[in-house]
């Protein structure tokens, strides 16, 4: 049971890197963050039936602190888009060198 | 502190006597030195007389600055033009007048002294050891101890007088040759300079002291040769005489070296006791002496160094006499003497130096065969005459060496200072008329016996003298030297040993025949000399023949002093043969302290008594030889066909090879000069340097840092995918650097 | 004077006082231009600094000069010494003192300074507070590093002058100062990070247990010693590392062949005071951290046959390959400028030769390098005031028209040529000497390098003072005015001096030279003759 | 209260004791939040909340001050009370003076009247100090992401700026995601040993012989990354360079000090307290981070004429350094780490704030050429700024105490049995290329002529000033003085390095590593 969460929280975390690998949109890219996210949360709540609540405590945390995130990180993108009239992050490239 | 002397010179029997007093012999015309350079940095010309271009050529070259010293020589605006031509604008020094007293007379000064102490030395007798004053430590340094010694003994004595002597003779020519030169104190600083150094040179107790007047010679040499600096040749002339000594002085100085790390002595007295110790005609003292012989070459113009010498005719001409005639050029001859203990442990080296003697001596005179102007004529011939001495001191006549070397310097001196003279007369002659002829080709003289006759009379002492006319001083030095050698052929520690695989009796052989040729060119071009420039038709010109004339007094006492020198120098050491002229041998006797247990030692400790017959026979032939020379000259040459220089037609075939003195100085260019100079600039500057060092090391390395950072800045893309692919490389690098260990 | 100096306690002071004098004096200038306010101000008050600059080594040189004789030339020890506390967390300590070595580097310093100053005066124009500050803080940090005793200490010091150079190129050099200026602090640079890898692993190393040791004489006892690194998969000794750490540091400095080629350009386009400090003075410091540091750290390394012949063929190389390519030099300065790498040669050969003439003759040169250099950078600065070029081309036949220039130039080439009887002589004659002992063939080599210095520097001034006077601008040249003659006059004495009678010098530097080549080689030199007779 | 005995953290009371200055700023910045968003928006309003600012960080020093003081312990828990973090807190105080100091001018001079700015930096600092503190990976979550998120919005603060948004949507971007990989990487060591508390981490390596668990492992080769990615190491780096950029200079100061110091001081702590057992394990990672973010931080920045990514690179490549510290995992490292961090901070403050000083309205004239004799019309400026290059290419005497900083690295790179010598060479060959552009800055303050046409920059604003000389100053002083800072960061390893029996400062520790490579 252990092992199968493991590798499935592994799997979903590199779906999760691979979309941000792959995908151009900004707000795509955060939801693949926020995948990312997820799966280490399901490695915790795994981890945890092992250990103790730890595990738990810590996704709580980490939902709220990715809740705090996605707020701040929409603002930012919003205010992006503001400037650029797009979150297409191949034409955001101002700063480089 | 400074002159703190030391008890070593207690015991010796001149202790107390005025031979204390040697220190003041250098230190005289150094006195003479400091004053004049101080004179010629006052900036203080006043104009003489004529030469409306002078006034112009000094305004130009002052200015508002007001630096009237600035005229020192002939610019642009009243070049004569000739080259070599030695008198210059007239323009006399404000303390002219002073120069000409102090000049000369810290010679006279120090040759009255020289004679003081020769009469001292004379009065304490037979002297074994020679007297050595330490003055202060020089140079010490761990178990090296070089101290700032003099050291007197007969052969320093002999040098001594000739230097201070002929010396003092020719500051006092100079006083008239030189007054009407702006640069007249900067001369007789120069002069005095040269004198100390000189003296210090023959007086110095080791041979780092003996290096000190060496090279200090050799500086006197190139500031007097470059003396007329504004005009390139005699720059080129100083500088070249300085380098190629340098040469020269470069094998002295490994020879010290040598000497210092296996006898762990430089001082004379040191070495000549280590010496023994040494094994006879072994690698080392070989070495050593060879390289000492380096020196010699360089300081004392012999194959393969002597190119330097003729170019230093660029000098005024008594500087000419005195440095490179008289004193400082045979300071080789002196060295090897000095030396004789190493040189006769070396049978080798003295064969070289022999042969390269030898070779001199006839190869210069050839090249004077050919020679126009009348310096380049004395100048090859000091050359052979140098060449000759060291065919004595080569082959163990070391005697022979240094008593040719004073008869050398009296009757070359009085052919300088004649040749000085004719050429103060044609350079008048020009200067009134201001013709831009060659003053001192011979081609423009001729007939001058009947406008100087004092000199003539004088010039033909010494030529018979150098060519070897019985009675006359060179008659009997040269006569000995090649005595000597033909009976070392024969019986010999050199005759015993090989050079190169020749047996040395062949070679001393050789060498013999040799100097016996050369002793016929002698006579063939000092004949041609005299014939050229006293006798004939006179060439100057129509309008410049009025103004020739004789020399002042100044200029002429000094010549007949000298004259009188070239008649009787031989009396100095008379052979056996002449011992109805006086005394024999006076120089053999009072030189045998020194170098007699060396010369016993070439000669295997025979004295060389030759036969009658065969001492009758080698005087003979050599009489016969100068004799014939002269009357080849005086039959075959014929002055009256000549033409002036600038009429004269181009050489061809052997003489034409000859007048430009066998290519030597090119071929040194071509093979040593250019290729320094080129690789130099190409190969080590331009290649290693700024190519491999700095373009590919140093500024390849910015570039190379600056072409990765050009990398890093173009990943640098702003794309945050980018930065996302290389944040997740960076994972996985990570996690591989885990499984490494 | 002895008694004299002990009345005042002269020895326990003096070397901090050395260090203090021009720190004071440059923030006394630092203090006078901030008070101005503006640039207008300081413009107009530019006379100030360099009085005080002047005076301010001149007072230095006067308090150093007790050194002469309060030096005790009987023993190698380190004297005048003076240890204070300074980071005790890190064993750091601000020890100083002086030997035979360093007496006449500190000596040649503070001679030379007042001259650096003097040689300014009229060339420098611009912002002469900075400029002075600058060189009084550089001397400060010059003498830093020949009286520590301390390697931490000695590293500020080393690093520190750097930047007062790096400025003083940088803001009053020539036209490729930017470059030249650059190019000097990174190649410095380059080999003084590695010697401070060797040094942080040595001051550990010496400390053991109790936190790093930086002490010279901790250091010196442990840092031979044992211990091996691995490099590439080779295992070489430690020593030999740390040895060649160190020696890039200096090879730099001094420079050495092939490490030569920021000096021409620093050289170059440094004001003239730059350049005289930097050949009389900064070039020293590499020879001498190899007899300070180098040599007697790492006896085994530096005498090992292959590095040893390396060091010996390198600074024989040097020697000629300097002079060489000075000879082909366009530019007066540059030509100098190899000149000097060919002088250095001579004493890497010196040093490493390792026998007490070379090592003192080594020293000699040292001394004699800074005296007749720093003159000949001195008189071109005063040409270049005139004409403002350097190019040998340019001049020709000036002799007539600067005569007191044209002398003094000829007479400072004859020293650095080593004519006898100048200091020149002195110096190579003990190296190549003392050298010829050691290694004969390559000793006979460097020899040669006497003929190549004849052959450039009488090639130059014939070039510069001889020959034609072929340019009209050339005509009207003032000659040496009473300061640029009052600054030369003790160059020439001092000239002399050493070329005459060195021995004073030499003694006070013999019992030194003894003990390195005693450490070094690890056998007693031949009992000194000399020094028995001399007090 | 008697710190005689520890505080035992399992007791509320005490363990708010422990918290009391981070509890301390927090609550002040809540307060202050309030009132800044009680007055409206204006300039005399914005100063006064950042002179509020300064006081509550002047306050909360004083109580870490005491706490040093008092020398104050506490029992194993999810906080840590030791030297070590005290000190790191005041780096990160002293930055966020600074910051705030500076923000105040610029903010002014850029039209940005919002005080809630000066009030976010000091949240963002509460989580670092938080960072400091922790000793539980969920506290090390919590202070990470307090001060990520506070510092994603500071660096968009400017809403004018296309640039700074941009800046900010690649930090937090790029934020995010490596935060997702820290994350990962915890919830694999938790997996691995099932504790969160960093000491039990340790412990329980030990215990239960995990040195080779691959989960474990796994777990710290992740947390490298996210650590990587904070502290701008290569190849996490690449959103430093922009981000720097794009942000508000005294935010971009912020970041290149602050941010980097918090981080550090989890890292090592970290790394020293829960993964000393796998030291041979991370060790060549750590020391490939290291040799890698110097080379290319230095290199990478020669290239470079805006200073503020100039500076950036330069603080990628004093992160590198910083690695250095880590990766000799002994006690001197941690000495070295804190040296470093206080002078380090010091300088780059300085150095932005002499950006800050003459960049003109609209992030203007932030090129490296602009500053083209600067000497001539700004001495002081230029001089100053001298000294932050010089101190950050580690110069001795004129670089105040940039070289200590550089040889206590070092010091701590060789201070071990068997020395890291070839991490050091790296170290300084590349501090040798970074003259290159350290001393291009100087080069073009002081040699280069003033630019034709080029305006004279007004003279500096008060707290910019102030905090340019305060700087040098301080930099100098300690180039000469460093003895009382090196003395209060001796013995002020992390806890469990400290409580290795017997161990010195100069014994690593006691545990196998494989040998130099």
């Amino acid at each position: 049971m252990l092992a199968e969460a493991i590798f499935f929280s592994a799997v979903l975390f590199t779906i999760g890197v691979i979309g941000v690998l792959t995908r151009r949109n900004a707000i795509i890219i955060f939801m693949c963050v926020e995948l990312m996210l997820n799966a280490v949360n399901l490695s915790f709540v795994a981890f945890a039936r092992a250990y103790g609540v730890a595990g738990q405590i810590f996704v709580f945390f980490v939902m709220t602190v990715a809740a705090a995130e996605a707020a701040v990180g929409l603002a930012i993108i919003i205010a992006l888009f503001r400037h650029k009239q797009t979150v297409n992050l191949q034409n955001i490239n101002l700063l480089r060198g | 502190m400074l002159l703190q002397h030391e008890v070593s010179a207690v015991g010796h029997p001149l202790a107390g006597t005025v031979a204390e007093w040697l220190w003041l012999l250098p230190l005289l015309p150094l006195l003479g030195f400091v004053i004049n350079g101080l004179l010629s940095l006052v900036p203080a010309t006043v104009l003489g007389p004529g030469d409306p271009d002078i006034a112009h050529g000094a305004e130009g070259a002052h200015g508002e600055a007001g630096h009237g010293v600035a005229v020192h020589a002939h610019d642009s605006a009243d070049d004569h033009g000739a080259h070599g031509d030695d008198h210059h604008r007239v323009v006399r020094h404000r303390f002219a007048w002073l120069t000409s007293i102090v000049g000369p007379a810290v010679l006279a000064v120090a040759f009255g002294l020289a004679v003081a102490i020769f009469l001292a030395m004379r009065g304490v007798g037979e002297m074994s050891a020679p007297f050595v004053q330490r003055y202060f430590s020089w140079m010490p340094a761990g178990s090296l101890r070089i101290d700032a010694a003099f050291q007197l003994d007969q052969l320093s004595m002999v040098m001594i007088l000739v230097i201070t002597g002929v010396g003092t003779l020719i500051h006092l020519f100079s006083v008239g040759y030189m007054q009407d030169d702006p640069g007249y104190p900067r001369y007789f600083a120069y002069l005095n300079l040269f004198v100390a150094f000189m003296l210090v040179l023959v007086l110095g107790a080791s041979y780092p002291v003996l290096f000190v007047g060496w090279e200090g010679v050799g500086l006197c040499s190139y500031l007097l040769i470059g003396f007329w600096f504004s005009e390139k040749a005699n720059a080129d002339a100083g500088k070249k005489a300085f380098i190629v000594n340098r040469i020269g002085d470069f094998g002295l100085l490994i020879a010290m070296f040598l000497l210092f790390a296996n006898l762990g002595a430089l001082d004379f007295v040191g070495v000549n006791e280590a010496a023994t110790r040494l094994t006879f005609g072994g690698p080392l003292v070989t070495a050593i002496c060879l390289f000492m012989f380096l020196g010699c070459t360089g300081k004392s113009a012999q194959i393969p160094l002597y190119i330097w010498l003729p170019d230093a005719m660029a000098g005024p001409t008594p500087v000419s006499a005195l440095i490179h005639a008289a004193t400082m050029v045979t300071a080789g001859v002196y060295l090897i003497a000095r030396s004789s203990v190493l040189f006769s442990m070396a049978p080798v080296a003295g064969l070289t130096v022999t042969v390269i003697g030898a070779l001199t001596a006839i190869f210069a005179a050839t090249i004077g065969l050919k020679q126009w102007d009348i310096k380049k004529v004395l100048a090859y011939s000091t050359v052979s005459q140098l060449g000759y001495m060291f065919i004595g001191v080569g082959s163990g006549a070391y005697v022979a060496g240094i008593f040719h070397l004073v008869t050398h310097a009296f009757f070359k001196a009085l052919l300088f200072l004649g040749s000085g003279s004719v050429i103060f007369a044609m350079h008048a002659a020009y200067h009134h008329t201001g013709s831009h002829e060659d003053a001192q080709d011979m081609r423009n003289m001729g007939g001058l016996s009947r406008y100087m006759r004092v000199t003539w009379v004088l010039m033909w002492i010494a030529t018979l003298a150098i060519a070897g006319v019985p009675f006359f001083a060179g008659f009997f030095s040269k006569d000995e030297i090649l005595g000597s050698v033909f009976l070392r052929a024969r019986e010999s520690t050199l005759a015993d040993a090989s050079w190169l695989g020749i047996p040395g009796s062949s070679v001393l052989y050789a060498a013999y025949a040799l100097g016996l040729a050369a002793a016929l060119l002698t006579a063939i071009y000092m004949t041609r000399m005299m014939l050229y420039t006293f006798h004939g038709p006179n060439r100057t010109g129509e309008k410049e023949r009025d103004h020739l004339g004789e020399a002042p007094w100044i200029m002429t006492g000094p010549l007949v002093v000298l004259g009188v020198l070239s008649l009787f120098g031989g009396w100095l050491n008379l052979p056996a043969l002449t011992s109805f002229l006086g005394p024999v041998g006076a120089l053999d006797r009072w030189l045998e302290p020194v170098v007699g247990e060396s010369a016993r030692r070439v000669t295997s400790g025979v004295a060389p008594e030759p036969a009658h017959n065969v001492e009758l026979a080698l005087v003979g032939s050599a009489v016969a030889i100068a004799l014939l020379g002269i009357i080849i000259a005086a039959v075959r040459l014929k002055p009256a066909r000549l033409v002036p220089k600038a009429q004269a037609p181009e050489e061809h075939g052997i003489e034409r090879v000859l007048a430009n003195k066998y290519y030597v100085d090119e071929a040194y260019d071509r093979v040593v000069v250019e290729p320094t100079v080129g690789i130099s600039r190409g190969v080590l500057w331009k290649g290693i340097d700024q190519g491999i060092i700095d373009s590919v090391f140093v500024n390849g390395s910015a570039r190379l840092a600056r072409g990765v950072a050009s990398l890093g800045s173009w990943i640098q893309s702003g794309q945050v995918g980018t930065y996302a692919w290389v944040l997740v490389i960076g994972v996985l690098a990570v996690l591989g650097a885990f499984t490494i260990r | 004077m002895r008694e004299l100096l002990d009345s005042i306690g002269y020895d326990s002071w003096v070397l901090l006082a050395l260090l203090v004098i021009p720190a004071l004096a440059a923030l006394g200038i630092w203090v006078h231009g901030a008070m101005l306010g503006d640039n207008e101000a300081r413009d107009r008050a530019s006379g100030t600094p360099r009085q005080i600059a002047l005076w301010a080594f001149i007072i230095e040189f006067v308090v150093s000069l007790g050194l002469w004789w309060s030096y005790d030339p009987s023993t190698a020890a380190m004297q005048a010494t003076l240890d204070l506390s300074w980071i005790p967390s890190w064993g750091v300590r601000f020890a100083l003192g002086i030997d035979g070595i360093s007496l006449m580097m500190v000596l040649l310093t503070t001679f030379l300074m007042p001259l650096a100053v003097l040689g300014s005066w009229t060339s420098i124009r611009l912002k002469r507070h900075s400029y002075y500050a600058l060189l009084l803080l550089l001397t400060t940090g010059m003498l830093g590093v020949f009286v520590a005793r301390d390697l931490f200490l000695f590293y500020v010091m080393w690093e520190m002058m750097l930047v007062p150079m790096y400025f003083i190129i940088g803001i009053w050099g020539g036209e490729r100062r930017i470059y030249a200026t650059m190019k000097f602090f990174i190649y410095t640079m380059v080999g003084s990070m590695l010697m401070l890898v060797a040094i942080v692993y040595l001051g550990i190393k010496a400390g053991g247990a109790a936190g790093p040791d930086f002490a010279y004489e901790s250091v010196r006892r442990m840092a031979g010693s044992g211990g091996a690194m691995t490099l590439f998969g080779a295992v070489v000794p430690a020593s030999l590392l740390m040895f060649l750490a160190f020696s890039l540091a200096f090879a730099i400095k001094v420079p050495m062949f092939p490490f030569h080629t920021w000096l021409p350009d620093a050289h170059v386009e440094a004001p003239t005071a730059g350049s005289v400090i930097l050949a009389g003075i900064m070039l020293k410091m590499g020879t001498y951290g190899f007899l300070r540091f180098a040599l007697p750290f790492f006896p085994d390394a530096a005498m090992h046959p292959a590095v040893r012949t390396t060091f010996l063929a390198l600074g024989t190389i040097g020697v000629l390959y300097g002079a060489l390519v000075a000879m082909v030099q366009p530019d007066f300065k540059k030509l100098v400028a190899y000149s000097s790498v060919s002088h250095l040669g001579f004493v890497m050969l010196g040093i490493f030769a390792l026998t007490t003439q070379s090592i003192q003759g080594a020293l000699m040169i040292m001394i004699n390098h800074g005296i007749s250099t720093g003159a000949l950078f001195l008189l071109i600065g005063m040409i270049y005031e005139r004409r403002h070029t350097r190019e040998i081309a340019a001049y020709g036949g000036i002799a007539r028209v600067v005569p007191l220039f044209a002398a003094l130039l000829t007479f400072v080439s004859l020293s650095s040529i080593g004519l006898p009887g100048t200091n020149g002589f002195v110096g190579e004659f003990l190296v190549l000497l003392g050298s010829f002992q050691t290694t004969p063939y390559l000793a006979t080599l460097a020899t040669l390098g006497v003929i190549f210095a004849a052959a450039y520097l009488l090639w130059a001034i014939q070039r510069i003072l001889f020959n034609r006077l072929h340019r009209v601008e050339n005509e009207h040249i003032p000659d040496l005015n009473a300061r640029e003659l009052a600054l030369m006059v003790p160059l020439v004495a001092v000239i002399l001096w050493l070329g005459i009678y060195p021995a004073p010098v030499l003694r006070r530097m013999e019992a030194s030279a003894e003990q390195l080549v005693t450490q070094v080689s690890g056998v007693a030199p031949a009992t000194s003759v000399a020094r028995a007779g001399n007090p | 209260m008697n710190f005689m005995t520890p505080l035992d953290l399992s007791i509320p009371s005490q363990l708010t004791i422990a918290l009391a200055p981070d509890l301390l700023l927090m609550g002040g910045a809540m307060i202050l939040l309030l009132w800044a968003a009680w007055r409206p928006e204006g300039v005399r309003h914005q100063r006064t909340i950042g002179t509020a600012c300064i006081a509550l960080i002047a306050l909360t020093a004083v109580v870490i001050g005491w706490f040093i003081y008092r020398n104050a312990t506490a029992t194993q828990g999810p906080i840590a009370v030791d030297r070590f973090r005290w000190i790191a807190d005041l780096v990160l105080l002293l930055a966020t003076a600074g910051t705030i100091a500076l923000s105040m001018d610029y903010n002014e001079r850029e039209g940005m009247m919002a005080p809630e700015a000066h009030v976010l930096i000091l949240l963002a600092s509460s989580g670092m100090m938080l960072l400091a503190a922790a000793r539980d990976l969920m506290v090390v979550f919590l202070g990470i992401e307090t001060m990520s998120v506070a510092t994603y919005v500071l660096a968009g603060m400017n809403r004018r700026s296309p640039r700074a948004a941009e800046s900010a949507m690649k930090y937090f971007l790029l934020g995010a995601f490596s935060t997702a990989f820290l994350l990962y990487g915890m919830a694999l060591v938790y997996g691995a040993t099932g504790a969160t508390n960093i000491s039990v981490i340790g412990d329980r390596a030990v215990q239960y012989g995990l040195t080779g668990s691959p989960l474990l492992l796994t777990g710290v080769a992740l947390m490298i990354v996210g650590f990587g990615f904070k502290v701008a190491a290569a190849p996490f780096h690449m959103w430093a360079p922009d981000v720097y950029e794009g942000a508000p200079t005294p935010i971009t100061a912020y970041m290149a000090a602050a941010v980097k110091a918090a981080a550090f001081a989890a890292f090592l702590r970290i790394w020293y307290e829960a993964f000393t057992p796998v030291y041979p394990s991370w060790h060549n990672a750590i020391w490939w981070l290291a040799a890698v973010t110097m080379a290319v931080g230095n290199i990478v920045a020669l290239r470079q004429r805006d200073l503020k990514r100039l500076l950036a690179y330069s603080s990628i490549a004093h992160a590198g350094y910083l690695l250095v510290a880590l990766t000799v995992n002994s006690a001197a490292g941690s000495e070295a780490f804190l040296f470093y961090a206080f002078v380090y901070t010091i300088a780059t403050l300085g150095s932005f704030a002499v950006v800050v000083a003459l960049g003109e309205a609209g992030e203007r004239s932030l090129n490296v050429d602009d500053y083209a004799g600067l000497w001539t019309v700004r001495p002081w400026l230029a001089i100053a700024m001298a000294v932050f290059m010089l101190a950050l290419l580690g110069f001795p005497v004129f670089g105040g105490a940039g070289f200590f900083a550089k040889w206590y690295v070092l010091k701590a790179a060789l201070q071990v049995p068997s020395p890291h010598w070839k991490l050091a060479v790296v170290l300084v060959l590349t501090s040798v290329v970074s003259a290159g552009y350290y001393l291009y800055v100087v080069m073009v303050m002081f040699m280069r002529p003033r630019l034709a046409g080029a305006v004279v920059p007004a003279r500096s604003r008060g707290l910019t000033g102030f905090v340019i000389a305060a700087s040098a100053v301080l930099l100098i002083a300690l180039g000469f003085f460093p003895e009382r800072l090196v003395r209060l960061t001796r013995g002020s390893a992390p806890l469990s390095a400290l409580s290795v029996p017997a161990a010195s400062s100069s014994v690593p520790l006691p545990l196998t590593r494989p040998a130099d490579r």
